[in-house]
């Protein structure tokens, strides 16, 4: 009964809220990092040294009013928000922060689920998210948001394919969707991913970018050119679940990152007897700084980078990314035959 | 010029005392010689230069409308003067005058790096040929001069007002154009405007 | 017990959304019904333990082709007169009729299924371990059903062709 | 979704779609509206609507006296003050025939200068804000802050100066300001290659910039472009050279061409500007000559009956006044400006034809323009 209800609920409550606040503070993170960069401050006034803007601009958000325009389709005009915050939410079901451990006598996974399909089930639930964009681009009934959703469509699906591909090569080094199974094909084969596999780690990189509409492909929510992109007609709350599915769903791509290319939770050269030390920090904490680590790069790439132009952008995810990607499958197929 | 006939004020004229009648456009001094290009232009387009003026190192010249455009291509086109940009295009509102209108255009070379101002004279509704032809740069600066004086430019591409509202009444940069604006009676009824200004006009004078 | 309530809600979730994407006035409510259908679907296949397959449910159909039917629902006009919905060429007879048809091929297909002992899926005594569904779904593909499938993609392929000559102005 | 098909000759129909630019949108700097007529996002054509700024400067200035009319001119390019006065003083100087001693001549030299410098920084950070790279936005505020704090030490305001006289300067430059314009020129030097670093030569923004809003330079002098979007076309015109004013003709400098007359030819234009501007503020505050700050100036101001255009190099282009005095009274007849911003923006819609959305962006930041100046 426990091991089958108690503990699973805990845990997703545990993750949720964990990634709820995370994503908070991804937000003040990234003002503080990107002030930084610029020779400034960034919040400081709520709580020391600002740790308490989140909480500010939650209350902010939700007693701000809320508006819907009055030609808005309303029904989908609500449900764009919401569906673009689920599936940046579930994903979570799956992702590994750590391997079984001990907790009070009781072997504990840390991850809700091993799904033997797991990663098929992350890009299939993020290929839905982008319903959230699209229709609120459309349902806004306003040309700027509908030109951004259109931007976002083509933009979302046409990457998708590159991070899929470069998914691929990761399975076939692997020899299964299961993440925790990819997990520990790293520590059986006693390195990273990421260096087996450094194109398709940059691809993903780049691709995950896109994803998320990051700087320098933040074209959808492009604001000197469309005024905010497809949420230029919401306010408030609504407002609010697109900034949180956003960052939601950097949080994602960089676990996924370092849950495929770079060990996830294993440390440094996980079979090198020597470096034993490295294990006083829990396991979940190497994920979580690993992680951390691809959230500053992206924060960063946004500080540094002008945009790339709409066409620009597709060009670079058809013409260089996809290619490159399929070649790298190729030869990872390859390269597995002949070594077997 | 000082010696027109001056025609009587129009009934909507500010009856201002000292309203002067024109420019003044001293002629250049004898002992400074005129720019070559000027007499190519009087040679080549014959009767096209009605005077010439210098003043503190700016030549001006004065062309009737009807040479507007034959001064103006061959002031673009003739190897001495090459003056390729237009670089203004405004006017000057003088009331007492039937010709009220100075227009002004600005030209520069900028191969031979000189100025000269070509002016022409107009009346309130006369026809201006629009030299947006001849300088592509002059379609906003003349549209500009619409929207203020209310020249009457012809052959314009886009002649729509620029700075002012497209409803709006009136041609501001007029001299009889009060500063404080129209007010909502002039935008309404002009006539009725009229008659309440002179009323108060007169009680100003008594 | 519990399979059959959750197969027959699913079902029933299905067929009520399959209703409404057909009924619906605004073209682009009846695409985000057929979503939601393409969902109930995967969620069948979960029930009927194909995770492999709902994924791909998922990720191909709701998460992509779809998306591409609503990018061209929100660009092409649809919002026309009531009267451009009086089709002369309407043909409601030979509508039912198709229906009908289909609804019979249907039928025969399922009493054929039913009498027939055994899944015709799942190919017996394949040789080699299979352990996984997804290992299974690969290996069906490459060896059974190996010719439908590459006439599948070599149509995929005719079909992507021809879009690109139909909408590339100059080629 | 608007009104009339496009046909492309193919059986697909496109519709056109009419989207609003401003006039409130981050990118249109100010009040500026453009009318984009688009097919996907390609710009078909566009309408470029300004006014909305329009406060009757001109005729305002028609009824103050010539003194008033220095505070009115602060306000049309807000962002370059200085040198909106300097051009409406010499264009009185020139009217009067009044010898500006070469003191007062040297610090409105510098004063441009440094003007230039931060209008430039402006832009900049908003043309990189614009293309998305946020960063030189704050980086180019810091210096501008920089060149502020000068002013407010030389004549107490931070934005609109009101920073001359009529045969010039109301007052002498603070003891120790020199030393300090110097000091700013050695961190500014450093601060523009950093922007340099930054933008030159990074892929995206050659990317965005390269190509873009080509114009040569016989049709830009025809469109009536000046300043640094005619130098980038390759045409070496600069008031300051051809015609001189103040004390440029006793300053060296060069003055930076591009060759494709495109966005990124006008941001290196631009960039070297920064440059040349030190150079020439280096000169001046070293060489600046003892002497007295006004000329002999009636104490009423009333220039002859008369008229005359003079232009000077604003950061934006040339900046020319027409002035027209009765030589009756305390007013001008005619006031008339002719502002750079106006005659470049007249550009955009050739400019913009045929890019993206995203391009036009681009396109209204490589012109700089500054909503005061264009609508008066």
């Amino acid at each position: 009964m426990i091991d089958q209800f108690v503990i699973p609920l805990l845990k997703i409550v545990v993750v949720l809220n964990a990634t709820l606040l995370g994503v908070t503070y991804m937000v003040l993170l990234e003002r503080k990092v990107i002030a930084w960069a610029q020779s400034r401050l960034g919040p400081m006034r709520v709580g020391p040294y600002g740790i308490l803007q989140p909480v500010a601009d939650a209350v902010k958000l939700m007693i701000k009013e809320d508006i819907t325009p009055v030609r808005a389709d309303k029904w989908v005009f609500t449900a764009a928000p919401i569906i673009s915050m689920v599936p940046a939410l579930i994903v979570y079901a799956v992702i590994p922060f750590g391997p079984t451990i001990h907790l009070f006598g009781r072997p504990v996974s840390l991850y809700i689920a091993d799904v033997n399909v797991g990663l098929l089930y992350i890009v299939s639930v993020a290929s839905v998210g982008v319903y959230g964009i699209i229709l609120a681009g459309y349902a806004s009934n306003s040309k700027y948001p509908l030109l951004a959703s259109l931007r976002a469509s083509a933009q979302l699906i046409s990457y998708e394919v590159a991070v899929t591909l470069t998914l691929v090569s990761v399975i076939l080094m692997a020899r299964s969707l299961s993440m925790v199974s990819i997990v520990n094909a790293q520590y059986n084969a006693g390195v990273w991913f990421a260096f087996v596999q450094p194109v398709a780690f940059v691809i993903f990189f780049i691709g995950g970018l896109a994803e998320t509409n990051r700087a320098p492909f933040d074209l959808p929510e492009a604001e000197q050119e469309l005024t905010g992109g497809f949420h230029t007609e919401y306010s408030g709350m609504r407002f609010a679940l697109f900034f949180l599915a956003e960052y939601a769903n950097m949080i994602v791509v960089s676990s996924v990152a370092t849950t495929l290319f770079f060990g996830g939770w294993l440390r440094p050269f996980p079979n090198v007897a020597a470096l034993h030390f490295l294990d006083v920090v829990p396991s979940w904490m190497w994920f979580l700084v690993k992680s951390f680590v691809f959230l500053y790069i992206f924060i960063w790439v946004r500080a540094t980078l002008p945009r790339y132009r709409y066409d620009q952008l597709m060009r670079i995810g058809w013409k260089l990314l996809i290619p490159l990607a399929i070649a790298n499958l190729v030869v990872t197929g390859i390269v597995k035959v002949l070594i077997g | 010029m000082a010696d027109e006939p001056k025609p009587p004020a129009p009934a909507h004229a500010p009856p201002k005392a000292a309203a002067p009648a024109g420019p003044t456009e001293p002629a250049p001094p004898a002992d400074l010689a005129q720019p070559a290009y000027l007499a190519t232009l009087s040679a080549e387009v014959p009767g096209s230069v009605t005077a010439v003026s210098y003043f503190v190192g700016d030549w001006t010249i004065v062309v009737p409308v009807a040479q507007l455009l034959g001064v103006a291509c061959h002031l673009r086109d003739a190897p001495d003067a090459a003056f390729d940009c237009c670089s203004d295009v405004t006017a000057t509102d003088w009331p007492p005058r039937a010709e009220r209108f100075d227009v002004v255009y600005c030209l520069y070379s900028t191969r031979h790096r000189h100025r000269i101002r070509v002016k022409v004279r107009a009346a309130e509704l006369q026809p201006v040929p629009s030299v947006t032809g001849i300088w592509s740069g002059a379609n906003w600066l003349e549209r500009e001069v619409f929207d203020m004086f209310g020249v009457n430019f012809t052959g314009h591409p886009d002649r729509r007002r620029i700075l002012m509202p497209d409803d709006w009444q009136g041609y501001p940069q007029r001299k009889d154009y009060p500063l404080e604006g129209p007010g909502e009676l002039l935008m309404e009824n002009p006539i009725d405007w009229l008659k309440l200004r002179q009323a108060r006009e007169e009680a100003d004078i008594e | 017990m519990g399979q059959a309530i959750a197969f027959y809600t699913l079902a029933a979730f299905i067929l009520g959304f399959a209703v409404l994407v057909v009924s619906t006035k605004d073209t682009v409510h009846s695409v985000l019904f057929l979503v939601l259908d393409f969902l109930f679907v995967a969620a069948l296949y979960v029930l009927l333990g194909a995770p492999f397959l709902a994924a791909i449910q998922v990720l191909v159909y709701a998460g992509g082709i779809v998306v591409l039917y609503l990018f061209v629902v929100m660009l092409v006009n649809l919002k026309r007169p009531p009267e451009a919905h009086q089709d002369p060429h309407r043909r409601t007879k030979l509508g039912f009729g198709l229906a009908v048809a289909v609804l019979l091929e249907l039928g025969a297909i399922a009493t054929y299924g039913m009498t027939r002992t055994g899944s015709p899926l799942v190919v017996p005594g394949t040789n080699g371990p299979l352990p996984g569904n997804t290992e299974q779904v690969g290996w069906l593909l490459y060896t059974s059903y190996l010719i439908p499938f590459e006439i599948a993609s070599m149509l995929l392929l005719v079909a992507m062709i021809g879009a690109i000559v139909l909408a590339k102005r100059e080629l | 979704m608007e009104t009339p098909a496009v046909h492309h000759g193919a059986m697909f129909d496109t519709n056109e779609l009419v989207i609003n630019m401003g006039p409130q949108h981050p990118s249109t700097h100010g009040v500026l509206r453009v009318v984009l007529r688009l097919d996907g996002e390609k710009v078909v054509d566009a309408d470029v609507v300004i006014g909305y700024l329009h406060r009757g400067i001109e005729k305002l200035s028609e009824n103050r006296n010539w003194t008033q009319i220095i505070l009115l001119t602060d306000r049309m390019d807000y962002v370059a003050a200085a040198t909106n006065n300097v051009g409406y003083c010499e264009t009185v100087e020139k009217l009067m025939s009044i010898e500006v001693p070469r003191h007062a001549r040297y610090v409105r030299t510098i004063l441009c200068e440094l003007q230039r410098i931060a209008s430039h920084c402006l832009w900049v950070g908003t043309h990189a804000m614009d293309i998305g790279a946020m960063t030189v936005f704050l980086y180019a505020f810091r210096e501008r802050e920089l060149i502020l704090d000068l002013f407010e030490e030389f004549c107490g305001a931070r934005l609109t100066y009101n920073s001359m006289r009529i045969g010039g300067l109301p007052l002498d430059i603070p003891p120790g300001w020199d030393k300090k314009v110097l000091e700013f020129c050695m961190i500014m030097g450093s601060k523009v290659d950093e922007y340099e670093e930054l933008l030159t030569h990074n892929r995206i923004w050659l990317e965005r910039t390269k190509g873009i809003g080509i114009i040569s330079g016989p049709d830009a002098v025809a469109l009536g472009l000046s300043g640094p979007p005619l130098r980038g076309s390759g045409v070496p015109r600069d008031v300051r050279k051809d015609e001189p004013y103040a004390a440029y003709d006793e300053m060296t400098f060069d003055v930076p061409v591009g060759s494709a007359g495109d966005t990124y030819d006008r941001y290196l234009v631009r960039m070297e500007e920064f440059r040349q501007s030190l150079r020439i503020i280096r000169q001046a505050t070293e060489g600046i000559p003892e002497g007295p700050i006004v000329g002999k100036v009636p104490r009423l101001i009333k220039p002859p009956a008369g008229e005359t255009y003079h232009a000077i190099e604003s950061p934006k282009g040339e900046l020319g006044y027409f002035i027209v005095s009765d030589g009756k009274s305390t007013n001008p007849y005619r006031f008339r400006v002719r502002p750079p911003s106006f005659c470049n923006l007249q550009g955009l819609r050739a400019l913009i034809r045929g890019h993206l959305v995203a391009d036009v962006v681009a396109l209204i930041g490589s012109l700089d323009v500054v909503l005061g100046e264009v609508d008066r």
